[in-house]
């Protein structure tokens, strides 16, 4: 209904190939991101930002990195969070190290940093296919918290064997530590966010995104045109474990502060993997949906007895929290197994097509 | 599109066996290609034809014999190094990637062809975005030989059986095959169909010079268009020769005869 | 009664662009980089501009004169619409010579007519289907040397003499530059206005096609003149998906777009025709009527799937558009409530539905060929399609007449372009004269008597001017009769008018030497079954469906619809349906009583139906009927029916107020 | 360097020939771990067969059980009474869960229907303690928490308990599946699922039975854990313990649960035991993942899966 693409036709591959190719998508997308790095700083209060924008960007970065594993590679994994963990201790241990280093580059070395561990837990995917692999990856969850609550290194020998960030600055601003604004440690993690994003986006529609695709739709078609499995689904490891380890460091820098293994349990993983599902396999746009779904699930579900007038004990409060969770869940799976980005899809084809349904 | 090459069969196929565990799915079959040739690898139900076709990919190792191509063994390479020797095929029930477009289902086809540089890729800049627009314009001849513009977009899993083997035909072209493998390429379709295939088929074989082993079930077709006939039954090669020959064949019959009462 | 409209500039043409490759070199110069041609292929629009569009016709020309060729000679076009086949229509006119376009889709009988009638010495075609035909079409006609071929695919094991591609005959022509460096030049000097600049040949319903000639003088005259009428500008967009071998196509895609300079597009295949219309929604678009009427049923196709809530809104909003649209052409009141609605309706419908359908940015489009249903044509105007009608015959190097833009009807097909004068004949025959009346039939000067006189051309179709000088088509003038007092009887035109309503499927008119007119009606057994069941009218086939008393109600209000708005015709008025009889099987071509195209067969119908007929004009109420019917498997029978005549009002100019 | 490889390749092995009774008490009580992860993976295994379903849930039904029976017999209940109750909740479990979850997600892609588990989970977790409490509460049906020494080994009577009922549990699934029609049709509907509805069973059936069955082995695996560690929210955990035995074991092989439970429980006891300080000990959450790990590296399919020849 609102789109009007009649007349818009294409004259290049360059722009048939574009991430938008409709304009008005274009002019949509550009205008949000422009809106979401002016807006929110200047409007939202400090609980807003801390809260709700800043984990929203942060999962949301972790999303689309387990999105390009599980949704276009197809290989279930369930270390995300054994991988953020390998992210946030990098990202500490390369602070105190070298305290000079500018924090985009401690960023950006700890999701190497958690590539290079992706890549090692990634050898197994060769062999072992599915939910054999989904356990395995297990194995990296569990080993890599273990890890790094035993070896005290990986915290300085901090006797709480807690992380936490200190101050850093980008641009002559405070980005990270306790002196940062929410302000600012906002646009830090939209800025990572963009940019990843995009490089995403960039990835999958090109040479590395079809070979993905392809291993996860027929391995064995994949194969014989000549994608090499190994290569390919490392590759997947490496990166998503990028994106993944960036998510982290930015977790303990830009969100909480401080941390312990804690903060990377299992639970974290599965989290991870729900944004994935509920925000829709193989889409970009899905990781910000899905991230944005679970962020906000519990602060609703949390704030709803206290709106509706109902008192309960913290632990009731606790298990029906739980119980519409897990429920919510079910029920965005049995609607939509395909997530929040088909029904984004459908909604737009049907306002493409308006007034025809198909 | 291809270098001169040597002279000599593009595929040799030298005895070669396949088992899986007791079973022998193929028994010393020997076999050659032609440059340029097509050639039909009929024979009944069970006959071995796609288990031979999966060795010649590097899917199966056999377990005994050889296969050359271009004169150059390569009995146990693994299907992406056979791949990379300009061997493509299409499978017997369509291969395609279902959660992709027909586009980037043929753009996969060139994946061989592709460089990888990965920082520009991740940044679709320069020489990344160069190529992948290269090689749609590349694919886009493609689309445009087997007339499939009008489905380019088309999720693949959501096409007609019949396009969705042409979409699989048009994959295996984008890798520019020097040796094209067609598993059954006709099969559940109807006569216009086939008919359509049969001329893609050969406008393939004219145009690009590209060499092609097919299996078929429709004898019509078989005879139609290809140079040479093999036969296999119970894994054996039981007659290899015009197909006006083969038709001739007495084994050939037999086992035609003897299932067709079945 | 005639109606003229004079300029002042009628016949001249400047000698330095009167004919089409000079007017083409013009646009090379003035607009050189503007794009004069897209053609999606590849999967992308490819556009070439008005130099290359120059440089290409002019290689391919040059290429011609080295394979020998000489002024006068016919050059065949066949193929889809492609910018080579464009370029080598303007090739063979640089060199003189006469493109003789033909349809692709012709089979080899009427090809070789063609080839062999036009003496066709050269084909440019677009593939290797074309270039089979036109070999096998060599071997039998002596004239045919060369043939030129676009798409080289499956050509390669061709070694034919004479035979070349494009692009081989490209190479040719800059080799054969070389030594003749002023050839193209001296070639498109040599031409003149009065030079025959394209052969067209028209299909005649009887006997075989016949070749119109048209000069560059007829085209570029009545291609302006009509521009001008339209106020066309050298934005416009066009989509060139018409056959090219029909004269509208090479008056819109090639003479308009020539003179005005604007952009024409491909499409890249026939199949995505639809696709393509909406991604290049054109600013100007050309339709005959069962295009206009295949949109609208894919429209209505594609609705009804939709959601019930939707449907509703969707349909409540068109019938307002053609509410809004029947009174403004009426030239009504349109309610202030229903301006509003519109405004609303623009937002959730039109402008979305035009979105679609590719046209929203059309600014004029038009229909003509035969009668467009109203509905059909309220329903696209209705949406805030600026679709009219015109009148155009190929002789006329197409336009006539065209509907202006605030003076559209439903039923007339609006007043003379510049430069047209019409009169009406004794007989009630629409004569015309114009600058774009042609040079004569190739080879058939009995033909050619039989249409020119004295410069008018008689168009065949019965028809008038009404006070308003809009010019109104009734029929084929040698359908029309009389009735037996005189008064004009159009039977094609009232059972085309029976047929607008939903219910009727066909209808037959008889009334020729008969006191007054009546009807046999076929009902549309879908659409009255469907409306019997709304109704829980049960029924058990045709026949019986056909004879029930409801079913007769439902129609006979259909013809008194027909019968008022006959009414308001001061020609026609005399010739309402007085009775009317449903037939209770339905008009077949197995059984002869039309032909495969839907065609009546008068004739033998009213041979075999004379009992109706009598029965119609002797006053009963009922007949009793005895029919042979073919069944599918060939088999035949005889059926025996009841068959209800009713007798309808007829209305005077007042009553239909 | 050599002092590393001494300490990882020589001195465990050391340890445990110079104290052979030790060394049987830590294999028993591997033993013992090993039947009840087995107990945990069978449930896992049963639904998997039958449904395809990787059933996260697993651990929470074990917890679910435990806290249903624990409650029941908290308000009095005797222990029979308890158990059967019990049993009836988890059949209607498994009903409601054919209904609300299985049903609608029919024909859904696996990660679907597993990630609607984890749904499930949470939704259990949250059901479970809501109803029953969310305390820690103590098993107690009635077995002494008592050791015995025979030749030096010190034997403790519950595990030996709890091992003979796993033991009889396991052999009585075996025979359900060798000789009922169900059985049959389940092990069918593993392969086949148009196979198995020509034996003339519903799909739907099936599914009840088999999650039926899963809560059922669920009831034993928790009364044998609750029992022996109490009731509590970390019992579910031991779904994740059971998940290493399944890779090495192999998702649709019962007998591979069982060796599968057994080799990782032993593992991960000596493991702990001999060489768990070297590394800082807590080595049991990751340790038996990677012992699988190592082992798939080496056999792909698997304890008892077959080499798969795959078609194209």
């Amino acid at each position: 209904m609102i789109y009007r693409e009649a007349g818009r036709f294409k004259t290049s591959y360059a722009s048939d190939q574009a991430i938008f190719p409709i304009v008005q998508d274009r002019v949509f997308v550009r205008a949000a991101v422009v809106a979401a790095f002016v807006v929110p700083p200047l409007v939202a209060g400090d609980y807003w930002l801390q809260a709700i924008l800043i984990p929203f960007l942060i999962y949301a970065l972790a999303a689309i990195g387990l999105n390009l594993l599980t949704g276009y590679a197809g290989q279930l994994s369930l270390g995300t969070g054994g991988f953020m963990a390998v992210g946030a201790y990098s990202a500490f241990k390369l602070t105190t190290a070298f305290p000079r280093l500018s924090i985009i580059a401690v960023f950006l070395l700890s999701g190497l940093a958690a590539a290079a561990i992706g890549l090692l837990f990634g050898i197994p995917s060769l062999r072992i296919k599915g939910f054999y692999l989904a356990v395995a990856t297990l194995a990296a969850q569990f080993f890599l918290i273990w890890l790094f609550n035993k070896v005290a290194w990986f915290t300085n020998y901090a006797s709480s064997g807690t992380i936490t960030a200190p101050d850093r600055t980008v641009l002559g601003v405070t980005v990270t530590g306790p002196n940062a604004t929410a302000a600012a440690r906002y646009v830090m993690a939209l800025a990572f966010v963009t940019v990843f994003a995009l490089v995403a986006k960039n990835l999958v529609r090109g040479r590395i995104g079809r070979s993905w695709m392809a291993i996860r739709d027929r391995d064995i078609a994949a194969e014989i045109i000549g994608v090499r499995p190994l290569r390919t689904k490392l590759l997947a490891f490496g990166i998503s474990s990028f994106y993944c380890g960036v998510a982290g460091a930015e977790l303990v820098f830009l969100y909480l502060g401080s941390a312990e293994t804690l903060a990377f349990d299992i639970n974290q993983s599965f989290l991870v993997l729900f944004m994935v599902i509920i925000g829709g396999l193989g889409s970009v746009l899905g990781s910000f949906l899905g991230a944005a779904f679970i962020i906000l699930l519990p602060i609703f579900l949390t704030r709803l007895p206290h709106s509706l007038g109902l008192i309960m004990s913290v632990a009731l409060q606790k298990q029906i929290e739980l119980m519409i969770f897990g429920g919510l869940i079910l029920f965005f799976l049995i609607v939509e197994p395909h997530g929040l980005a088909r029904l984004w899809q459908i909604g737009k084809e049907k306002l493409r097509l308006w007034p025809f349904p198909h | 599109m291809s270098h001169p090459a040597p002279a000599g069969p593009v595929l040799e196929v030298d005895g070669v066996s396949v088992r899986f565990g007791a079973l022998i799915a193929v028994n010393q079959v020997s076999l050659s290609v032609g440059r340029g040739q097509i050639v039909a690898i009929i024979g009944p139900n069970g006959a071995g034809k796609t288990t031979l076709l999966n060795a010649v990919s590097g899917f199966y190792h056999p377990y005994e014999g050889r296969i050359a191509f271009e004169g150059k063994d390569r009995t146990r390479l693994q299907p992406p190094d056979v791949a990379a020797l300009g061997i493509a095929r299409t499978f017997q029930n369509v291969a395609l990637f279902k959660g992709m477009s027909v586009l980037d289902n043929i753009m996969t086809g060139r994946l061989l062809k592709m460089r990888g540089s990965f920082l520009l890729e991740a940044l679709y800049w320069g020489p990344a975005k160069r190529q992948e627009l290269e090689h749609r314009a590349f694919v886009e001849r493609i689309i445009d030989f087997l007339e499939i513009q009008a489905i380019r977009k088309t999720p693949a899993g959501r096409l007609p059986y019949g396009l969705q083997k042409r979409v699989e035909l048009a994959r295996a072209l984008a890798a520019e095959p020097k040796l094209l493998l067609l598993d059954e390429p006709m099969a559940g379709m109807n006569v216009e169909e086939k008919e359509d295939m049969c001329r893609f088929i050969l406008d393939v074989n004219h145009e690009f010079g590209t060499t092609i082993a097919l299996i078929e079930h429709d004898m019509g077709v078989v005879m139609d268009i290809c140079d040479r006939v093999v036969v296999l039954d119970y894994g054996r090669k039981i007659a290899d020769g015009p197909p006006a020959e083969v038709r001739k064949d007495q084994a050939v019959l037999d086992a035609y005869l003897g299932v067709a009462h079945e | 009664m005639a109606a003229v409209a004079k300029s002042t500039d009628a016949q001249a043409l400047d000698p330095e662009h009167d004919t089409f490759p000079k007017l083409v070199r013009l646009n090379a110069r003035r607009l050189g980089n503007k794009v004069a041609i897209r053609e999606k292929d590849f999967g992308i629009w490819q556009a070439y501009t008005w130099s290359q569009y120059f440089e290409q016709a002019r290689l391919i020309a040059l290429g011609l004169a080295s394979l020998g060729f000489a002024r006068g000679d016919r050059v065949a076009i066949v193929g889809d619409n492609r910018p080579q086949l464009y370029w080598a229509v303007m090739a063979a006119q640089a060199l003189g010579g006469v493109p003789v376009p033909i349809y692709q889709d012709s089979i080899e009988k009427e090809l070789d007519y063609i080839v062999d009638h036009a003496e066709v010495r050269f084909a440019v075609v677009e593939d290797q289907e074309q270039v089979d035909k036109l070999l096998s079409v060599r071997a039998r006609c002596r004239h045919l040397q060369h043939v030129v071929y676009d798409d080289p695919r499956g050509m390669r094991a061709y070694s034919e003499p004479g035979l070349v591609s494009l692009a081989e005959l490209c190479e040719l022509g800059t080799k054969f530059e070389v030594g003749h460096p002023t050839h193209f030049d001296d070639e498109v000097a040599r031409g003149a206005a009065d030079d025959v600049a394209i052969l067209c040949y028209t299909s005649g319903t009887t006997g075989a096609p016949k070749g119109a000639m048209l000069s560059h003088r007829n085209l570029i005259a009545t291609a302006r003149n009509a521009a001008r009428c339209e106020g066309l500008d050298q934005d416009e967009e066009v989509l060139s998906y018409l056959p090219m071998a029909w004269v509208g196509d090479h008056i819109f895609s090639y003479a308009q777009a020539i003179i005005m300079g604007f952009t024409i597009n491909c499409p890249e295949s026939p199949v995505t025709v639809l696709s393509d219309l909406k991604e290049i929604a054109p600013t100007y678009f050309f339709g005959p009527p069962r295009i206009w009427e295949s949109i609208l049923t894919g429209v209505m196709i594609r609705v009804e799937d939709a959601g019930r809530p939707k449907r509703a809104m969707v349909h409540f909003f068109l019938r307002l558009a053609q509410d809004i649209e029947r009174k403004r052409l009426g030239r009504q009141a349109v309610p202030l409530w229903q301006r509003l609605l519109y405004l609303l309706g623009s937002i959730l419908v039109y402008g979305p539905l035009k979105d679609n359908l590719g046209f929203s940015r059309v600014r004029r489009a038009y229909t003509a060929g035969e009668a467009i249903g109203p509905e059909i044509f309220l329903f696209f105007r209705g949406l805030g399609v600026n679709v009219k009608q015109l009148y155009g015959m190929t002789e006329a190097s197409v336009f006539v007449t065209i509907q202006r833009d605030g003076d559209v009807r439903l039923d007339t097909v609006g007043t003379p372009i510049t430069d047209v004068e019409i009169r009406i004949s004794g007989e009630g025959e629409v004569l015309f004269r114009s600058p774009g009346v042609f040079q004569g039939y190739a080879k058939n000067p009995e033909a050619t008597r039989q249409t020119l006189e004295d410069g008018w051309i008689r168009s065949g179709d019965a028809g008038f001017l009404d006070h308003d000088g809009h010019l109104k088509i009734i029929d084929r003038a040698k359908d029309v009769s009389r009735l037996a007092d005189g008064t004009i009887f159009a039977p094609k035109f009232l059972e085309n008018k029976l047929k607008f309503s939903p219910y009727v499927r066909e209808a037959v008119c008889i009334g020729q030497g008969r006191p007054c007119v009546t009807a046999f009606i076929n009902i549309d057994l879908a659409a009255v079954g469907n409306w019997a069941e709304r109704r829980n009218i049960a029924y058990t086939s045709y026949a019986d469906l056909a004879q029930k008393a409801e079913v007769y109600e439902l129609i006979h209000r259909e013809v008194e619809r027909v019968n008022r708005s006959l009414a308001e015709d001061e020609v026609l008025r005399g010739a309402q349906v007085r009775r009317f009889l449903i037939l209770h099987k339905e008009l077949d071509p197995d059984d002869e009583e039309i032909t495969r195209t839907r065609k009546v067969r008068r004739a033998y119908i009213a041979q075999k139906y004379a009992p109706l007929i009598e029965a119609l004009y002797s006053g009963q109420d009922r007949v009793q009927v005895e029919a042979k019917v073919t069944y599918e498997d060939g088999r035949t029978g005889t059926m025996r029916a009841d068959v209800s005549i009713r007798d309808v009002d007829v209305f005077s100019a007042q009553a239909a107020r | 360097m050599s002092d590393l490889l001494y300490m990882v390749l020589v001195a465990p092995f050391k340890d445990m020939a110079g104290s052979p009774a030790f060394l049987v008490e830590v294999l028993i009580g591997g033993v013992f771990a090993g039947l009840m992860y087995s107990l945990v993976a069978l449930g896992f295994v049963l639904i998997y067969k039958a449904s395809g379903v990787f059933n996260f849930a697993q651990g929470v039904m074990v917890l679910f059980a435990a806290l249903t029976l624990v409650g029941l017999l908290e308000r009095g209940a005797p222990v029979v009474v308890a158990l059967a109750l019990t049993a009836a909740v988890m059949v209607g479990l498994a009903y409601a869960i054919e209904r609300v979850v299985l049903r609608p997600l029919v024909n859904q892609p696996q990660i679907i229907l597993f990630m609607a588990t984890i749904g499930l989970n949470f939704f259990l977790e949250g059901f479970g303690e809501m109803a029953w409490g969310a305390n820690v509460k103590k098993l107690d049906i009635g077995i002494p928490d008592r050791s015995f020494i025979v030749r030096g080994v010190q034997i403790n009577e519950l595990e030996l308990t709890a091992a003979v009922t796993a033991a009889v549990l396991v052999t009585l699934l075996a025979l359900f599946f060798q000789t009922t029609r169900i059985g049959l049709a389940l092990r069918a509907v593993a392969d086949d699922h148009e196979a198995a509805l020509s034996i003339g069973i519903p799909l739907k059936t099936i599914w009840v039975v088999v999650w039926s069955v899963a809560g059922v082995v669920a009831i034993v695996a928790g009364l044998m854990w609750g029992a022996k560690s109490g009731v509590q929210f970390s019992l579910s955990l031991i779904a994740l313990k059971a998940l290493p035995v399944l890779i090495l074991g192999g998702f649709e092989s019962v007998p591979g649960a069982i060796v599968g439970g057994l080799i990782i429980g032993v593992g991960e006891k000596l493991g702990e035991v001999y060489w768990g300080p070297l590394v800082g000990g807590a080595i049991e959450n990751w340790f038996a993942y990677v012992l699988a790990l190592a082992f798939l590296l080496v056999r792909p399919q698997g304890l008892f899966g077959e080499k798969i020849i795959e078609r194209v």
